[in-house]
């Protein structure tokens, strides 16, 4: 029951040893001088003002969460997928109906404003 | 001649029996060496699919490419590559150690995780996952996360800002991947994609969602990353996105995830809707399957490689405007459509193609009808805007 | 010791280490980062209990949308959390106390039930057929139909709800014309 | 095998391990952090329970799924009031919430 994880349960291992490796080749063979300068942040030689934590703006949250209602919304929709053929039209119509109650949401959004970038 | 890749794996297993292994214990270890090739492999070819893409995008570009290292070029990854190793690898200070370095190995590894459940002949793939189109949505979050881990690590306002737009625009056009990954997913019955390329027997389904098709591949080369949607490595903006902080091998990593992911994307596409190792004779001669594999994912990677030399850059509020007003809603209306005329078709007892075509077809008619008229609206907003401004100059200067 | 125990522990060590230092991890960014791995554990302890899909579901839901949109918070609020001061607070040890009590009580439950006691699952679910029949399930009037819609409904209230409540007041009123 | 009590265990203390987080955490997004671990140990509980108990019934996925719903609703709405907090007030540090309190 478990057997097809086995291959996954070895392959991202590797997956994560094999750059690994190449990365720690790189720090192992590569020529190490650290000095106060090369250790500053890059912004293409200007000086740093102020600290990194700059606060940034909501936006990205709002576009963070539309993605995570509709990402919930589309793995809901996977077994129904799977099921498709067996169903009746009705049923159909049922999975047919989740997807536009949020397509309501994102309408919602749409006319808010909040899609927009500025 | 008959199963080439049954005939080796039966093979490899009496050999290791040989050796006196319990057959469970044997085929663990052939399992742990078949993902130990595969990975191998597949790090191995990027050196190939590097070259060739610089090559493409010079030939787009109207110039040679790399050509001075071997024949054609073909080993200036590699020298590349020897160059990356021998740089030193200037690390700033205040970074988040663990995270730092962890980054960029879970940028590869989501990659290189999506091969497990490739199928790339008859009876030759990593494994057969029942539910293999969720296991790639979910092993490409896991690159989400990395992107995000390097902009935070590397104490660089920039590199978090990049980060910030970065996973923006992966989350954002995910939703539109996801929603028409469930096209395949009805039409074949099944998540698992040896099963949906088992389904494509007769058609491929391209030929029923031409529309999901084509969303699919504007969001797959979006999740990617590359131009037209390059955002993320805006140069001249953000002096250069998630990875600024990062050298030598490290930067390498993030530079091998994207050229492994491209090819990925014209794989996954052409698994998903061209039919993978479909095609004449394939059920045959399971090699010649692996033939048309690869034939057809490298003519959508060229495809992708088009698009990456042929279009400019978008802003990032027309990004997400594509994504969220244009993509998004087609998704949702190419879903709803295709489950409600393919059960009406069967219970009808229409040609379930010809139906699906025709729906895909009114609804590509209706989004250009709609899309016109917005190109149009705006035209003549500017015109107006013009008009007055035009306006106010003459009255100005008189 | 069968391999399927072995991997049990080592998964359950490291969701609950993971877990550990979500609550105690002095950096919140850590601490989101830790609750991945937990998360993660948790996945591959579906993966044990032969849920497929709900293993898939768990990384897509919890590590894809809801860890980045807890990380998304963490960095946009930040300023202030990277203060110095406590992570916890004064009285934390009246919440260990509570928790242990806690768990005290949940494990002589648990002990005390003797079907909790079983040695291995009892039937075998059918191995394809179950997702199939989960996405049935889902639609049908006779079974979790209403169930499903409301969730759908839920999320749509959640998403209205939340946009409400994260756009700046200044933006809500400028939208919508 | 796997005895069913093993699973329950590990999930009970997964449970109070996030009901502690929640207790002492002074920071919000730390509590909500807390309260994901706690729903994380249910999903495991319920799962457990179906693949032991009832393997034939689909009830145990179906709770779960909704538990998946409630908590990225939970999630997105929790964080956004943290958010819209954090704006006005500039803290996100409960103790210092408590204009309700009086």
């Amino acid at each position: 029951m478990h057997d097809p994880w086995v291959f996954v349960a070895f392959l991202l291992p590797i997956g994560l040893l094999l750059p690994a490796v190449a990365v720690l080749m790189g720090i192992l063979l590569g020529p190490r001088k650290p000095n106060a300068i090369k250790g500053t942040t890059y912004e293409c030689g200007i000086e740093t003002v102020g600290e990194t934590w700059v606060q940034f703006r909501a936006s990205y949250y709002i576009f963070a969460l539309i993605f995570v209602v509709f990402d919930v919304e589309a793995v809901f929709l996977f077994p129904w997928a799977v099921a498709y053929q067996q169903m009746q039209l009705y049923m159909v119509l049922e999975g047919v109906l989740f997807l536009l109650i949020l397509a309501a949401g994102l309408l919602y959004a749409w006319r808010k404003g909040a899609l927009e970038w500025v | 001649m008959g199963d080439p890749f049954g005939l080796i794996g039966q093979w490899l297993m009496d050999l290791v029996t040989g050796w006196g292994m319990q057959p469970v214990a044997a085929l663990t270890l052939l399992r742990f060496l078949g993902a130990a090739i595969l990975a191998t492999v597949l790090l191995l070819v990027c050196f190939l699919l590097i070259v060739a893409e610089r090559k493409l995008l010079g030939r787009f570009q109207d110039r040679y490419g790399p050509n001075r290292v071997g024949p054609w070029g073909v080993f200036q990854t590699v020298a590349d590559f020897v160059k990356l190793i021998g740089k030193e690898i200037v690390v700033p200070d205040g970074i988040d150690k663990p995270v730092y370095w962890l980054a960029p190995l879970l940028v590869v590894m989501s990659v290189v995780g999506i091969w497990a459940v490739v199928p790339f002949a008859p009876g030759f793939l990593g494994t057969d996952l029942n539910v293999g189109i969720l296991y790639i949505v979910s092993v490409g979050a896991i690159g989400t996360l990395g992107i995000i881990m390097a902009g935070w690590s590397s104490n660089n306002k920039f590199a978090l800002l990049g980060a910030f737009r970065a996973v923006a625009q992966l989350v954002s056009y995910e939703i539109p991947m996801v929603l028409t990954l469930l096209v395949p997913t009805m039409l074949a019955g099944s998540m698992g994609i040896a099963a949906i390329v088992e389904a494509q027997k007769d058609m491929w389904f391209i030929t029923a969602a031409p529309l999901a098709a084509l969303v699919f591949l504007i969001s797959s080369v979006a999740e990617n990353g590359r131009a037209p949607f390059d955002l993320m490595e805006g140069e001249s903006e953000i002096v250069a996105g998630f990875n600024i902080e990062y050298g030598g091998l490290a930067f390498g990593m993030f530079y091998v995830g994207e050229f492994l992911h491209a090819f990925t994307v014209g794989v996954l596409f052409s698994t998903l809707f061209l039919g993978g190792w479909q095609g004449p004779g394939a059920e045959q001669f399971p090699l010649l399957g692996l033939v048309y594999f690869f034939a057809k994912a490298f003519v959508v990677w060229f495809i992708t490689v088009w698009i990456r030399g042929s279009f400019p850059r978008v802003r990032i509020d027309q990004l997400l405007s594509l994504n969220w007003k244009f993509l998004t809603p087609l998704a949702l209306l190419i879903v709803s459509l295709t489950a409600v005329v393919d059960k009406l078709a069967v219970e009808q007892g229409w040609s379930r193609i010809l139906a699906l075509l025709a729906a895909n077809g009114a609804l590509f008619v209706g989004t250009m009808a709609v899309l016109g008229a917005y190109g149009r609206s705006v035209r003549l907003r500017e015109e107006r805007l013009r008009a007055t401004a035009g306006g106010l100059s003459t009255g100005i200067a008189r | 010791m069968t391999v399927l125990q072995i991997v049990f522990l080592v998964t359950g060590f490291v969701t609950l280490l993971a877990g550990v230092m979500v609550v105690a991890s002095p950096k919140l960014v850590h601490a989101a980062l830790w609750l991945i791995v937990s998360l993660a554990g948790v996945a591959v302890l579906f993966v044990l209990l032969n849920a497929n899909f709900l293993a898939v579901v768990q990384v897509v839901v919890y590590i894809g949308a809801i860890a980045i949109l807890i990380i998304f918070a963490v960095m946009l609020t930040r300023r202030v959390m990277a203060d110095t001061g406590p992570t916890h607070n004064p009285s934390w040890w009246l919440a260990l106390i509570s928790a242990l009590v806690l768990l005290g009580g949940l494990l002589a439950l648990i002990l005390q039930v003797p079907a909790f006691a079983q040695a291995g699952p009892t039937a075998q679910p059918a191995a394809d057929s179950g997702l199939s029949d989960l996405g049935t399930a889902l639609v049908d009037v006779n079974r979790f139909l209403l169930p499903f819609e409301v969730a759908s409904v839920l999320l749509l209230a959640a998403l209205i709800g939340a946009m409400a409540i994260a756009r700046p007041a200044d933006a809500a009123e400028e939208g919508g014309e | 095998m796997i005895p069913l009590s093993w699973y329950l265990i590990l999930s009970a203390l997964l449970f109070c391990v996030g009901a502690f987080g929640v207790l002492a955490r002074r920071n919000a997004v730390g509590i909500l952090m807390g309260i994901e671990l706690m729903l994380n140990a249910v999903n495991l509980n319920l799962v457990a329970f179906w693949r032991y108990l009832t393997p034939g019934l689909i009830a145990g996925q179906v709770f779960t799924l909704i538990v998946f719903a409630v908590a990225a609703s939970e999630a997105s709405v929790g964080l956004a009031l943290i958010i819209s907090i954090y704006r006005r007030r500039s803290t996100v540090v409960v103790d210092e919430i408590n204009l309700m309190k009086w």
